[in-house]
C-alpha cells in the first residue's frame, strides 16, 4: 500500500484535531458547499481586517483529505495579506490540477497534500475548502 | 445469438462458471492486485456474451431500425424487435407493446413524470413517494409537481431501514393520483413490500410505478402478477451495455399517454403545422434508439433466463449474509438496514473514518466499494449520516471477496484508530 | 485508445486504406454477395479501432462514472470525460462545459425545446424553421409550440431544393424567439447558409439550433466561427455507436436553462422537498449516462480528427458528382435536391416503379438503399411526391458501389418496363 | 436474383392495371391509411349489401405489392358474404405473418402474393388494404 505518500501523520493529526474549526448554525455561514458526488459539506465564514485576513472559522463534514486540507488551510492564512491569499488560492488549485508547482518553501505544512495529485477523484476533496475560501473573500469585496 | 429455450431446465447455479464469463474479474486492477468487485449497485460488469454479441451486430447487421428494406435494416430490425419480445417475456408482461426503451431507469422514470404527469396531474393532487427513494425518483416528481400544482406526501423509513406501511391508509387518504417506489433500496437493500402497496393504491384509484432497478437484477419479476402500471429497470445494472433501459406500463396507460420526445419514428402522418403518432410503443422511441444496446440487453437476458435464477438469488443472499457477518466482526463497524427480505446491497459506517477515507484505501487493497450518498440524500440525512460506504453484490462475487473487503476495512480501521 | 496530436498533419485521404478498416464492408451479405452499402445518412458504418474501443472498455475499466473513487470508477469517469473534451475540440466549442451527452441529435433537439422551449416560448412567440426539417426538428417545436401557445414559421424550399432565404427579413419579423434549422438536408443533399441565417436571425435577438446530423460527419464544424447558440448531432452518423449524441449550446444559455431530466448526477444537494442543481453540463445529464457509448463516440472523433478531412471530403464530393451523373444517365430517373454546395444524400425518383420495389431490386443485389419519406414527410409533399429512393454516401464508398447501384436501377426499370 | 416468386407476372399485371381503383376525394374515404415507415398510403370504401360486400372503392398510393394485394383483394372479396370475408382477412393476414397457410383453391390469384412471406419488411405492403378493408367493414356494423 502506497497510502504514506497521502495519509501523512500530518494529515492524520489535523483530521483528528482541525485548527479553526467552529459549529456554524444553519444561515450564518458566508459560504456552505456541498460535494454533490459524495456529500463532503463545509461551512465557512472569513473576516478581513486591514487588507489580512483576520480570522477564518470552518464547519467541515468530510474525509481526512478535506478536513486536513480545510484545517491547514486555516492557519496558513490567518493573518497573511488578502491579495497574497488570492494568489495563493488560485496557484494551490492550479497545483492540485496538474498546474506548476509550488514551492516547499511557500507551501510549509501544505506540502503534506502534494500526493493528493496522483488520485484524481481526491482532488475536489481537498479544494474544497480553497474554494470556499476565496468565495468568502469575494463577499468581502463586494 | 439462439435463445435458449425458455422450457429448459437450467442446471444448478455454479458461481465457479459464471464468474468465469467475466474476463474483468480475472485481470489485475494494478500490477500483481487482483480486483475484488463490490460495486454491483452501481452498475455489473458485463460477460463475455454480451460483449460477443455486441461486436457481432455491429460486424454484420449494423443498420437503423424500422425505416428500411435492405438486408441489414432488415436484420437490425428483426434482432432490435425480438429482443423487446424478449424482455416482455422476462417480465412476464402480456404484450411487448408495452416494452419502451429508454436511456435507463431515469429517463423512464422522466418519460412517466412528462407524458403522463403532464397530462394527468391536477393542483393539489398528490403523489406518494418513500423516503428511501433514489434521487431518479424523486426529482423527476419535485419538478413535474412543481410545474403541475401538484403535492408530494412520502412513506417514512423506520429505524431498521424499512418503510413504515402502518399509516400506509392514512397516506392515501386524499386526491392521490400516483404512488411511486422503489422496489429494492439501493442504501439499505430493503426490499419493499410493493404488492401490498399496489393493492392500497390501486383501491383508492392511484396508478403505482415500480423503481425496479435494483430488483430486476436480482430475482424474477413478475409485472403482471405484481399488477403494476409501469415497471422501470437499467440494463447496466443487469449485465447489459450502458445506455439503455426499459420502461414497462400497463398498454391502456400506455396508448392514452401523450408523446414525450418528438421526432423520427413516433410518428404517423406529418405536416408542417400537425403530426399524428404511431402506435404505441414506438410513440415512445424517437429518433434512432440505442440499437446495439437494446440487442446486447437482449443477450444479458438470454443470460438470466438460461440461469438457474433461485440458485443465483440464493447464492446472492448467503453471500449477504456471509458479508454482514463478516463486517459486524469489526469493531466500530455499523450497518444500515436491517431488513428481514433484503438484497445484497449493504451500507455501514465505520467510527472515526470517513467513508472517502474507507473507499481509497479499499482501492488500494484492489477494492471497489461506493462511498458517499449513493444517490440518496434524504434517506442519508435521515439515517442521521451524511455519508456511507456500500458493499454491493452480485451473482459472480465470491466470499473471497467478502473476505479481501474485512481485511481491507481492518486495515483502514487500524490505521486510523493508531493515529491519533 | 491514444488520442492523435492534434497538430501532426493527416497523410492525404486514401479511400482505399480507410475503408479497409470497416469489416463490414467486405463481409458478403448474402452467400456469395458483396455488400453495397448506401445508405450513410441512415447510419454509418462503425471502424475497428471504434469496435475495439467499445470492448476495451468493457473488459478494462467499466464502472459508473462521476460516483466512485475506486480505480475502475476513476478510469470510466476520466474516459468519458476525456471524449466530452475531443468533442469540444472537435466543434471548437470555447469549453466543455457546453457539450452535453444525449442519445443522438433527436433527443438534444427535444432537451432545447423542453427546457430552453418551455422557459422562453410565450404565447403568440415564433419558432422559425424551414420546410426542408426532418421531423426531429420539427415534431418537437409543434409539441413544444402547442404547449405555450407560440407559431410556427418556415422558411420555404425552391423547386432546385435550396432554401428560398429572399424572404427572410419578412420571416423574421415579429417576436421570433428561435430559429431551427438543418445544416444539411438529409433527403436533398443541401447545406444550407446557415452563416447568413445565423447573423440574420441574431440581429432580431433570436437564438439559432443548427441540427448538424448529417454535416458533422461530413466537414469540419466550428460552432465559435458560426456563432450558432445549439448544435445537435448524433454519434451513429460519424462512425459513433448507437445511442450516444451531443448537444452543443451556448454556456450562459445553458447555465440559465431549467434542468430537463431530474434524477443522479444532474443535483447538487437534495431534500425531499426540493432540490439545487449540479454545475453544466451534468445538470442535463440526469442519471447512468451512455458511459461506452460516449467513450467509443470519442474513438470516432479520434478517426475523424487523424485524418485529411478536406481530402476526405474531397473524395466524398466527387463520389456525389460521379453519382449524380451516373443516374441521370437512366431513362425515367430524376434526382431531387439541386444545390449547388452539396453533400452525398441523393433522392430520386424512377418513372413506373415505386421506391420500395427500386430498393427491394437494389437489395437484391446486395446494394442498401433507403426508399420512403426519410422521416421529412413535409418536404417530401411539397416535391410533389410520396416517397422516394436515396442513395447517401460515406467517406468509405467507392465507384463500384455507385456502378452496382446504377446496374441495379437499370435492371430494375427493365423489369418494370417490361412488364407493361 | 430470386424475384420472380415476389413480383410474379400477376402482380406485375394488377400492379400496373389495378381494379377498382378510384379517385377518393380528401374526406370521403371510409379508412384513410397511411404506412408511417415509407409513406404508403390507402384510402377505401365498402358498402355492404344484404350481408354481402357489395362493392370496394380503393385509391392507393404504393408500391407494386401494396396495389397488387389491393386491387386483387378487391376483386376477391366484391359479392362475396360479408362473414366470409372477415374471416379471410384474419387468416391472410395471419397467413402473411407466419400463420397457418390457406389453400392455393381458397386463395385463386391470391397465391401469387405467398412470396411476399419471404420478405419480413414487405409484409406490411401487403396486409395494409386488408387491415383498411376490414376496417370498413367494421363500420358498416357499427
Ligand atoms: C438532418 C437530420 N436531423 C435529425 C436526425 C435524427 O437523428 P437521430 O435519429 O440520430 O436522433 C437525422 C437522422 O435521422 C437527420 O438526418
Ligand atoms: C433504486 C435505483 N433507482 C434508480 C437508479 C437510476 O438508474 P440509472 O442511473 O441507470 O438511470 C438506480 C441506480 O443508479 C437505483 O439503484
Amino acid at each position: 500500500m502506497q497510502l504514506d505518500d497521502l495519509y501523512q501523520e500530518i494529515i492524520l493529526d489535523h483530521y483528528k484535531h482541525p485548527r479553526h474549526f467552529a459549529n456554524i448554525p444553519d444561515g450564518e455561514a458566508m459560504v456552505d458547499e456541498e460535494n454533490p458526488t459524495c456529500g463532503d459539506h463545509i461551512k465557512l465564514n472569513a473576516t478581513v481586517n486591514a487588507d489580512c485576513v483576520a480570522s477564518v472559522k470552518i464547519e467541515c463534514q468530510g474525509c481526512a483529505i478535506c478536513t486536513a486540507s480545510s484545517s491547514m488551510m486555516a492557519e496558513k492564512v490567518t493573518g497573511r495579506p488578502v491579495a497574497e491569499i488570492r494568489d495563493l488560492i488560485a496557484r494551490f488549485n492550479d497545483m492540485m490540477r496538474g498546474g506548476p508547482e509550488l514551492s516547499d518553501e511557500e507551501l510549509g505544512d501544505l506540502v503534506a497534500l502534494k500526493g493528493v495529485r496522483n488520485y484524481p477523484l481526491r482532488v475536489k476533496c481537498c479544494t474544497m475548502a480553497w474554494h470556499a475560501l476565496g468565495a468568502a473573500l469575494d463577499q468581502q469585496k463586494a | 445469438m439462439t435463445p435458449p429455450s425458455p422450457t429448459a431446465i437450467p442446471p444448478p447455479f455454479d458461481p465457479v462458471e459464471f464468474r468465469s464469463r467475466f474476463p474483468i474479474l480475472e485481470r489485475p486492477i494494478r500490477a500483481g492486485q487482483a480486483l475484488v468487485y463490490l460495486d454491483s449497485a452501481a452498475t455489473t460488469q458485463k460477460p463475455l456474451s454480451v460483449l460477443d454479441t455486441l461486436r457481432d451486430y455491429y460486424l454484420t447487421m449494423n443498420a437503423n431500425v424500422h425505416r428500411g428494406i435492405h438486408r441489414l435494416a432488415e436484420l437490425a430490425t428483426e434482432h432490435y424487435e425480438a429482443s423487446r419480445q424478449k424482455i416482455a417475456r422476462f417480465l412476464n408482461a402480456p404484450s411487448e407493446r408495452s416494452i419502451v426503451f429508454t436511456r435507463g431507469t431515469t429517463e423512464a422514470i422522466n418519460l412517466v413524470a412528462h407524458s403522463w404527469g403532464r397530462a394527468n396531474l391536477r393542483a393539489s393532487d398528490i403523489v406518494l413517494l418513500t423516503e428511501m427513494e433514489h434521487h431518479s425518483n424523486l426529482v423527476p416528481w419535485q419538478l413535474i409537481t412543481e410545474a403541475t400544482g401538484a403535492r408530494l406526501r412520502f412513506i417514512p423509513v423506520t429505524p431498521e431501514g424499512e418503510l413504515d406501511v402502518s399509516g400506509l391508509d392514512h397516506l392515501l387518504d386524499g386526491p392521490v393520483k400516483l404512488v411511486a417506489l422503489t422496489h429494492m433500496s439501493n442504501v439499505l437493500g430493503t426490499i419493499n413490500p410493493v404488492e401490498h402497496i399496489i393493492a392500497a393504491a390501486h383501491r383508492v384509484g392511484a396508478v403505482v410505478l415500480i423503481d425496479g432497478a435494483q430488483t430486476a437484477p436480482y430475482q424474477p419479476v413478475d409485472v403482471t402478477a405484481l399488477d403494476c402500471d409501469f415497471f422501470a429497470f437499467s440494463g447496466h445494472k443487469l449485465m447489459a451495455p450502458t445506455g439503455i433501459g426499459v420502461l414497462y406500463a400497463r398498454e391502456s396507460l400506455l396508448s392514452a399517454m401523450p408523446p414525450f420526445l418528438g421526432g423520427g419514428e413516433m410518428i404517423s402522418k406529418v405536416t408542417l403545422e400537425k403530426s399524428t403518432w404511431a402506435d404505441i410503443p414506438q410513440k415512445f422511441e424517437a429518433g434512432t434508439p440505442n440499437i446495439a444496446g437494446a440487442i446486447g440487453l437482449g443477450a444479458a437476458i438470454d443470460v438470466l433466463t438460461a440461469l438457474d435464477r433461485e440458485g443465483a438469488r440464493r447464492h446472492e443472499e448467503a453471500l449477504t449474509a456471509y458479508t454482514i457477518a463478516r463486517l459486524e466482526e469489526i469493531d466500530g463497524l455499523r450497518i444500515f438496514g436491517k431488513a428481514a427480505r433484503r438484497g445484497g446491497a449493504i451500507s455501514f459506517s465505520l467510527a472515526g473514518v470517513h467513508p472517502h477515507d474507507v473507499a481509497h484505501f479499499a482501492d488500494q487493497d484492489g477494492v471497489a466499494v461506493r462511498a458517499g450518498h449513493m444517490c440518496a440524500q434524504p434517506l442519508i440525512r435521515k439515517l442521521g449520516e451524511t455519508a456511507l460506504t456500500r458493499a454491493s453484490l452480485y451473482f459472480y462475487n465470491r466470499q473471497d471477496d467478502i473476505d479481501a473487503l474485512a481485511a481491507s476495512l481492518r486495515k483502514v480501521k487500524g490505521f486510523f484508530d493508531r493515529a491519533t
